[in-house]
């Protein structure tokens, strides 16, 4: 019969639609509404994979988002996610998972051969060897170790899903859906508060799908939910989110959700993203996360078909699926009982019970009587049997001398086990409250709030369904009280059953096997046992922090939810001191592993990052141009004519522009207007040239230093009207210069009357420079004389172009006769198709960043964070014409004094020509006075800026270089790889050294 | 009346079909509009207002309305002054009469940025898959005007209605905010 | 994402429309001529970063532009107060013991 | 100390491993000792050991408010590499590198040096200057460092997106061979059993609350949760609360602690064979030998010493590493984590003598001190034995901020245009 652990009836699953799944390639059926691991135990699958370290057999342990061995592997539409946890997967037609750490399969796994050597492996041995042959580590040891370890097979391709975001606010945010959680929010949500309620898993409910023998207001608890959520759901204030997992509590109240929105479906809508990311900033956070069984740490405890107790029962009553056919429980706690008789009513043959307590609840075994059910009281498991399910487990007696007597062997072929009940604090810890421990409960339980927020039922150690259908009213009253105000009173349902249990155990148990032969596991998935524990204590880690790095325990992917207690406890006994002195490790988002696409969400591709153009983009696209990135701007680079490299096409750009004209985007360069009775004096105190006498119509070149006197900035700066300047920064540049102008002008001279207004994207700008500029833009041109005499160079002025506005500066980048024309943005499309049309008709060319490096290059002219890199002065730059003599203060004025600023030996901005003058250096090479320096020679400077230089038909170079304003003529090397290059330092300008072009 | 204020200054652009056009949001291109940056102290608020027609509102995130005319709220000490385009040079010239030697700052911004129209009842999921402003009637008021970020982008975003907002970004940024916003408005009409 | 409050527009805004700018309170002197080298450093490079309550400069880059001050307990991230640039620097201790009721 | 060995572990593993002695004492302090480290970090630790072993001074003590190696050397992305830009960086930097070659057999511990190459990425023109002023900088200076086209570098490390259709395609990539990780906390491990040997006590669970100074201004101990401990010369090795400590002491600092995140991802069967960085679009990413893949996000925009950060730190971090690497879009973050970093006006540190005589301070690493562990040890201890720098941290002074002779790693990263 398919699936022949699936109970005759009950459960939350559809009966009537069955789907077929696959497991390592064999075909299995399940239910709608079941998970993978249900699924996979109705079928009788234990087995589902393999440690990570000794490669042991292992299976289901929980049916929650703790799970440390059922990691699958879930393929689909060639996308493949790596350790996924069954207990969380959703089965739908079609699913296709596969086991994982194993190789070649599942059942006869080669590395299993490490669980054989173990010995030879207790925790940190890595530490204490591979280390001979020394060569051995990165060739041999490292590889095997690399290999060995990991879980899944990592993606190889590309993901074809997106993923979404949104951000939302609400006034209390429950997350957790079982009693605590769904009162709290009823109480919440009634009150009149926006509520939020989230859950990981696919229904609402949390443990009441799962109680079976409780009832609320008379209903049967999954009722009573599907009741609750219907009364939320119809709620304008409430926003139900299923399937999400609240992972990340950040501060201020930010919490970060994950929602499955596809995963769950078998052919999901493309349009649909595959998870979205939740950003919520909460009034009122309620932590209802419940609490997680904890297993038993007794030899061999990590046999397939050991489960936590809760489980077993979540996969009968829930999932309509029987963990065995006869099966023993462990436990050391009340709650374990109604395991068996749940699992009694259903059929399934209860081989034992075992008790650690002496005296278990007098009630508890009166029901185990009556129902003919074998009670071992003050007993414990001290082993099993059955390599790849288990077969058997032994029993031992609990004698009062603390040793343990052989109490025989019970078949079996799945065993449920409980340790109790571990709060989990999770959400609490990121918070950053410090939980505190609670000595009666065993556990460590939320302290003090100090975000705002509150833990509510077994997220606080509190149990009972009253009780924590109560404490979740009363919690979620008070949310929103403290969110909006005001709260309403609501009904309290009334529950009976599902009362709180006693007991639990914490630690290892004690047991009559050999203590150096036998493997208790506290981590299941790191393969971290009670003696590699105790080890870690005995080779002198005190903190629980390093036992946890030096073992692993409580690293592995359910972040030590699982085994951080039992750990706890066994180094507390190992180093003899309270658990409180132990230490806990601190619980980091996120709760559970979350996927990188949903951080990445929108961001990908073009919405990776703003692509920002100019209004020239399409033209340039049109016209075969290259783009470059300079920040978030494309900018054009070149633009090659067919058959062209870059480097033909910049030559021919380069000698056009000398010869004709050429046409050039500036439209990216930072514009600042600068605006208010006290602009000049603003300008004055920013910039280190003089601003004042600066005439309305004149532009001056400025020059921007940090207060440490560095250079960080400069452009052109226009003085339109007394009051009005408008200032042009470099395109990386503007944002940071407009912030430091704001920051100087808000905090160190707000009696200025003056303000700045970013104009950087009201304008775009064409620059059209080349002896035939003013005959390109003579005729679109309307307002200005453009005559040498009545518009010289460094002049601005407004006008119009082609009937629209603008501002028309006379400056230059080149050397050259030069415009920029700056028009409402709007129109920058036609300015440049104007321009390029006419450039045309002049043999003119439109060119692109490199050429305008190579123009400015032949003229000296400096780019800042190219020939200059936050260390330059103006100084070393060769710049002291801008500094204005007669000022008293400028930004940097007084850094510029330090002493190692005004000291000898500062590396100094030159040309450099190589003796050979084919030969183009490289850019950032190093500069010695050796030719052949030896290994740690102090380089003199570097290569700022290398071209060739299609006007002098060599090539040419900027550099710093110590002191090299006095080696004008002097011969230095660039000592290459391969040879050394001998350059003679020069002045930086190559062409036009007195300047006769510009003033054409 | 905001409502009114989006057919009356802010008008779709004719020329332009609709970035996004779905039953329960829609995007739509703005058509161009006259912008003026101004700056200035206290003092010179009451001549500026009068000047342009409708007063400076001091009451932070908050526009003022009237015929033709919005100030929004920038800054303690800025605005945005909104006015159809064939008005700019003479508001231009008219602010700066009445201003005389009051000290002050207006900057022509008109071009600086791009205004697109979302609007529809899931105008504010989708505004919020990209910002993270709380847009809840009682938070944001019809009327209330406010810079922040979209994802990577600045942004300006101007609530004209319940369920209609002007969003505005340097022009630079549009394809970008636009762009994303009509990928994330795709799964409203997933199945 | 830290929710900042800023003192001009009346509302908190999460972290990303501010730019924070380093402590606060340290002024550039008023006559850089004058100021020794071991001022001037102390000027541009010397801070506090005190661990516990703390002065920053925020700038609601975007949104209204302007620079303010906020305390704020380095420990915790909470904010203790805001205040508008300007404005004397409040009493730490003061604020300090507030926190802690 | 019994040596670590193949042959010692099979030897335990016979006696059920029950005889594995203690790898470092937990000694209550003395009431005096010749140095007192501030702190038991990778650096301080590293300092005692090469005190104790190169400097024969070993009545030392290292206190530690936490435990050893909790701070930010269990808490970095491990990443080793010399490739800094100014020589005399590359100097410190290298010199650690030559250290950490030898450094498990010195130390007897295995911290799993893998020199896996460190491959830093240009996507602009302005990164590849910037990388080739490294690379020809990097070999005047004698440290590895090479250029590769984006064909090699996809060569180097496959899972690499190089096409030219991303957002900013890589245009090439600096690579240095011999750069790698390190196991972190064995680093810090193997340095505390190595100075605990040699007699160096180190003392955890013990807050410095106070420096106590003479008259002459020179320091005469430290204040603790454990009682005043004597001693004539204090290194203060404290990271981000560097600034805390030498508050103590009246001396004022350039720094600025940061909370830095990282994050890993659960583990997979190997899937990335070296270290890939890029500055131009902050990400870097490794993959330890557990299988995690270790990724290294951006600091907080503000001081803080939480040790937690933003959620848009770490999604600008994976969508920059999403956008590298489309494949790990459906990886999953396993836990992510804060540090506190000093950082330094300069993005260099300071191992300096201060103006208290006595008092030595080594911070300032930024996010970047955990390759350095060893090299500043070494220089660190001779700075405090000979009472003046080695040669090769001479340039790392506090009195450069005042003169302006900055290492300004930070600034070869300006912007262009």
């Amino acid at each position: 019969m398919s699936q022949p652990f699936r109970t005759e009836k009950g459960g939350r699953i559809d009966r009537s639609e069955q789907f077929t799944f696959t497991f390592d390639g064999e075909e299995m059926q399940g239910h709608k509404g079941d998970t993978l691991a249900s699924a996979l135990l109705a079928n009788g699958i234990h087995l589902v994979g393999r440690s990570f370290k000794y490669h042991r057999p292992r299976g289901i342990v929980t049916a929650g988002s703790e799970e440390p061995n059922a990691l699958v592997g879930i393929y689909r539409n060639g996308d493949q996610t790596p350790n996924l946890r069954a207990t969380q997967v959703e089965l739908y037609q079609g699913l296709e998972a596969i086991s994982q750490n194993r190789f070649p399969s599942l059942g006869f796994d080669v590395g299993a051969v490490n669980d054989r050597l173990s010995m030879f492996f207790p925790a940190g041995f890595y530490y204490k060897t591979f280390m001979w042959p020394k060569s051995f580590w990165d060739k041999v040891y490292e590889p095997v170790i690399r290999a060995a370890a990991g879980l899944g097979k990592p993606p190889k391709n590309p993901d074809h899903d997106s993923y979404g975001n949104l951000y939302a606010h609400c006034d209390v945010l429950v997350a957790g859906s079982g009693p605590a959680g769904l009162s709290a929010a009823l109480a919440a949500a009634e009150s009149g508060a926006k509520v939020i309620l989230c859950d990981e898993q696919s229904e609402f409910g949390g443990s009441l799908l799962t109680e079976a023998n409780a009832s609320i207001d008379g209903m049967a608890p999954s009722d009573w939910v599907a009741e609750t959520i219907a009364r939320l759901g119809a709620m304008d204030n409430v926003t139900l989110l299923p399937r999400t997992t609240a992972f990340g509590y950040f501060a201020h109240n930010y919490i970060a959700l994950a929602e499955r929105v596809t995963e769950h479906l078998a052919s999901p809508d493309p349009k649909l993203p595959r998870e979205r990311l939740w950003q919520v900033r909460a009034k009122e956070v309620v932590i209802a996360s419940g609490a997680i069984e904890r297993p038993m740490v007794f030899p061999e405890n990590d046999r397939p078909g050991i489960l936590l107790a809760e489980a077993g029962r979540t996969y009968l009553n829930r999932y309509g699926v029987k963990v065995g056919h006869k099966v023993v429980v462990a436990t050391a706690c009340d709650t374990a009982w109604q395991a068996a008789f749940d699992l009694d009513d259903h059929g399934v043959e209860i081989a034992a019970i075992i008790e650690m307590r002496e005296v278990p609840p007098e009630s508890l075994v009166a029901i185990a009587k009556a129902r003919g059910i074998r009670v071992e009281a003050g007993c414990v498991i001290t082993g099993t049997l059955g390599r790849k399910r288990i077969k058997s487990a032994l029993l031992g007696r609990l004698m009062t001398s603390g040793q343990v007597a052989s109490g025989g062997q019970v078949e079996c072929d799945a065993l449920l086990m409980s340790g109790g009940w571990t709060p989990t604090v999770s959400l609490y810890s990121q918070s950053r409250g410090k939980v505190v421990w609670d000595a009666d409960s065993g556990a460590y339980v939320p302290g003090k709030s100090v975000q705002k927020e509150r833990s509510v039922g077994g997220a606080k150690g509190l149990y009972g369904l009253q009780a924590t259908l109560e404490d979740g009213y009363a919690a979620g009253e008070e949310a929103a009280k403290a969110a909006i105000g005001t709260s309403k009173k609501v009904t309290y349902a009334a529950a009976s059953g599902g009362e709180a249990g006693e007991g639990g155990t914490l630690g290892a148990l004690p047991h009559d096997r050999n203590a150096s032969k036998v493997k208790a596991f506290v981590d299941y998935q790191n393969d971290v046992t009670a003696k590699d524990v105790k080890l870690a204590v005995r080779e002198g880690m005190q903190s629980i922090e390093h036992i946890k790095r030096y073992t692993t325990t409580g690293m592995a992917t359910d972040q030590g939810r699982l085994s951080n207690m039992n750990a706890l406890q066994i180094a507390s006994g190992a180093l003899e001191r309270p658990v409180t002195d132990v230490g806990l490790t601190t619980f980091r988002l996120p709760y559970t592993p979350t996927t990188f696409g949903l951080f990445a969400g929108v961001a990908r591709g073009d919405f990776f990052d703003p692509v920002r153009k100019t209004p020239s983009h399409d033209w340039v696209v049109d016209n075969g141009g290259v783009f470059e990135d300079v920040g978030q701007w494309k900018r054009t680079w070149y633009f090659p004519k067919s058959g062209e490299d870059m480097h033909a096409a910049v030559a021919r750009e380069c000698k056009t522009v000398r010869e004709s004209v050429g046409l050039f985007d500036a439209s990216t360069l930072g514009k600042i207007e600068v605006v208010g009775p006290d602009a000049a004096e603003f300008l004055e105190r920013m910039y280190t040239n003089p601003w004042k006498k600066l005439a309305p119509g004149r532009c001056r070149y400025g020059l921007l230093l940090n207060d440490a006197g560095f250079i960080t900035d400069d452009g052109v700066i226009g003085r339109l009207a007394d009051d009005r300047f408008h200032v042009t920064t470099t395109t990386g540049g503007a944002p940071s210069v407009f912030a430091t102008m704001e920051d100087y002008l808000q905090t160190e001279w707000p009696d200025l009357d003056v303000w700045i207004t970013s104009t950087t994207e009201q304008y775009a700008v064409a620059a059209v420079q080349g002896p035939k500029a003013r005959e390109v833009i003579a005729p679109f041109i309307e307002g200005i004389d453009l005559s040498n005499e009545a518009f010289p160079h460094m002049s601005v002025k407004e006008a119009t172009f082609c009937g629209v506005p603008c501002r028309l500066f006379r400056i230059s980048f080149t050397g050259e006769l030069g415009f920029e024309i700056n028009v409402p943005r709007r129109h920058g499309k036609m300015m440049w198709e104007t321009l390029a049309k006419e450039i045309e008709k002049h043999d003119g060319t439109s060119y692109g960043t490199e050429t305008m490096h190579v123009l400015r290059a032949e003229k000296g002219y400096i780019i800042v964070g190219q020939d200059t890199d936050g260390t330059v002065t103006p100084q070393d730059a060769g710049m002291t014409w801008a500094i204005g003599k007669k000022k008293h203060d400028f930004v940097g004025k007084r850094g510029l004094e330090r002493p190692d600023l005004v000291s000898e030996n500062r590396k100094q901005f030159v040309g450099l020509l190589t003796k050979d003058p084919k030969v183009k250096l490289e850019e950032g090479a190093q500069i010695t006075t050796a030719e052949n320096p030896a290994t740690g020679t102090p380089a003199e400077g570097h290569v700022t800026s290398s071209y060739f230089s299609p006007a002098l038909d060599r090539t040419i170079a900027l550099a710093v270089v110590k002191n090299g304003h006095a080696l004008d003529g002097k011969t230095l090397y660039v000592p290459m790889p391969d040879r050394s290059i001998s350059v003679e330092v020069t002045g930086p300008v190559f062409y036009d050294k007195e300047g006769a072009r510009i003033n054409v | 009346m905001s409502d009114v204020l989006a057919n009356d200054l802010i008008t779709p652009d004719a020329g332009v079909s609709p970035l996004l056009s779905q039953s329960d949001v829609s995007i739509l291109k703005a058509a161009p509009i006259a912008r003026l940056s101004f700056r200035a102290r206290e003092a010179a608020l009451a001549n500026a207002g009068t000047a342009f027609g409708v007063p400076l509102p001091t009451q932070p995130l908050s526009s003022e309305i009237g015929a033709k005319r919005a100030a929004l709220w920038m800054g303690p000490d800025e605005w945005t002054l909104l006015a159809p385009e064939e008005d700019l040079e003479t508001l231009f010239e008219t602010i700066e009469t009445a201003l005389g030697d009051q000290p002050h700052a207006l900057v022509d911004i008109s071009e600086r940025s791009e205004a697109i129209i979302v609007s529809g009842e899931k105008a504010v999921w989708l505004l919020n898959t990209g910002i993270f402003v709380d847009f809840s009637i009682e938070e944001f008021p019809v009327g209330t005007v406010s810079r922040t970020i979209f994802h990577k982008s600045p942004v300006m975003i101007w609530r004209t209605g319940a369920d209609t907002f002007v969003v505005e970004a340097w022009v630079s940024f549009m394809d970008y905010v636009s762009g994303l916003l009509v990928q994330s408005a795709q799964e409203l009409t997933a199945a | 994402m830290l929710l900042v409050y800023c003192p001009y527009c009346g509302v908190s805004r999460p972290e990303t429309e501010f730019s924070c700018r380093g402590e606060a309170h340290i002024a550039r002197p008023a006559d850089p001529a004058q100021t020794s080298d071991e001022d001037w450093v102390n000027f541009l490079y010397m801070r506090s970063n005190t661990k516990g309550v703390y002065v920053e400069r925020w700038r609601h880059i975007h949104g209204c532009g302007r620079f303010f001050n906020a305390v704020r307990n380095t420990v915790s991230d909470d904010f203790l107060k805001f205040y508008k640039a300007g404005e004397p620097m409040p009493d730490l201790e003061e604020l300090a013991k507030e926190a802690g009721k | 100390m019994k040596r670590y060995s193949f042959l010692e572990l099979a030897k335990n593993a016979f006696s059920a491993h029950q005889n594995w002695g203690r790898q470092w004492r937990s000694p209550e302090p003395k009431a005096e000792y010749d140095v007192v480290i501030v702190g038991a970090g990778g650096h301080g630790l590293a300092t005692a050991y090469y005190l104790a072993k190169e400097h024969g001074v070993r009545n030392v003590a290292v206190i530690e408010k936490g435990w050893l190696g909790g701070g930010n050397t269990g808490r970095n992305t491990t990443i080793v590499r010399s490739n800094y830009l100014w020589e005399e960086s590359a100097a410190l930097y290298n010199h650690a590198i030559g250290l950490w070659h030898g450094l498990s057999q010195e130390l007897n511990y295995n911290v799993m040096y893998s020199a896996r190459g460190v491959m830093m990425l240009a996507h602009t023109v302005h990164d590849i200057q910037v990388a080739q002023r490294h690379i020809h900088a990097n070999r005047l200076a004698g440290v590895q460092n090479e250029w590769l086209t984006p064909e090699k570098a996809k060569e180097y490390c496959p899972p690499l997106n190089i096409s030219k259709n991303i957002r900013y395609p890589v245009m090439g990539a600096a690579l240095q061979r011999v750069g790698g990780t390190a196991r972190h906390d064995a680093v810090a491990w193997g340095y505390a059993r190595g100075a605990d040997d040699m007699g160096v006590d180190i003392i955890q669970n013990c807050a410095v609350t106070g420096i106590r100074r003479g008259q002459d201004g020179a320091v005469e101990g430290v204040e603790t949760s454990k009682g005043f401990i004597k001693a004539k010369k204090i290194g203060v090795v404290a990271a981000g609360h560097t600034s805390t400590v030498m508050d103590m002491a009246g001396v004022r600092m350039p720094l600025e602690s940061f909370p830095l995140q990282a994050l890993v991802s659960e583990p997979v069967k190997p899937a990335f064979p070296c270290v890939v960085m890029s500055n131009t679009i902050h990400a870097y990413i490794s993959q330890s030998d557990k299988g995690e893949l270790v990724i290294g996000a951006g600091t907080d925009q503000f001081i803080s010493y939480s040790q937690t950060g933003g959620i848009h730190i770490s999604n600008h971090t994976i969508d920059a590493i999403c956008e590298l690497f489309p494949q790990f879009r459906r990886m999953r973050m396993l836990r992510n984590w804060g540090g506190i970093v000093d950082v330094t006006p300069d993005r260099s540190p300071i191992l300096s003598k201060t103006p208290v005589q006595g008092l030595y301070v080594n911070c300032g690493w930024g996010t970047g001190g955990f390759k350095a562990t060893p090299g500043s040890g070494h220089v660190f201890a001779h700075t405090i034995a000979k009472d003046e720098p080695h040669r090769i941290n001479a340039p790392f002074t506090i009195d450069r901020f005042r003169t302006g002779r900055l290492i300004d790693e930070a600034a070869a990263a300006a912007v262009a245009h």
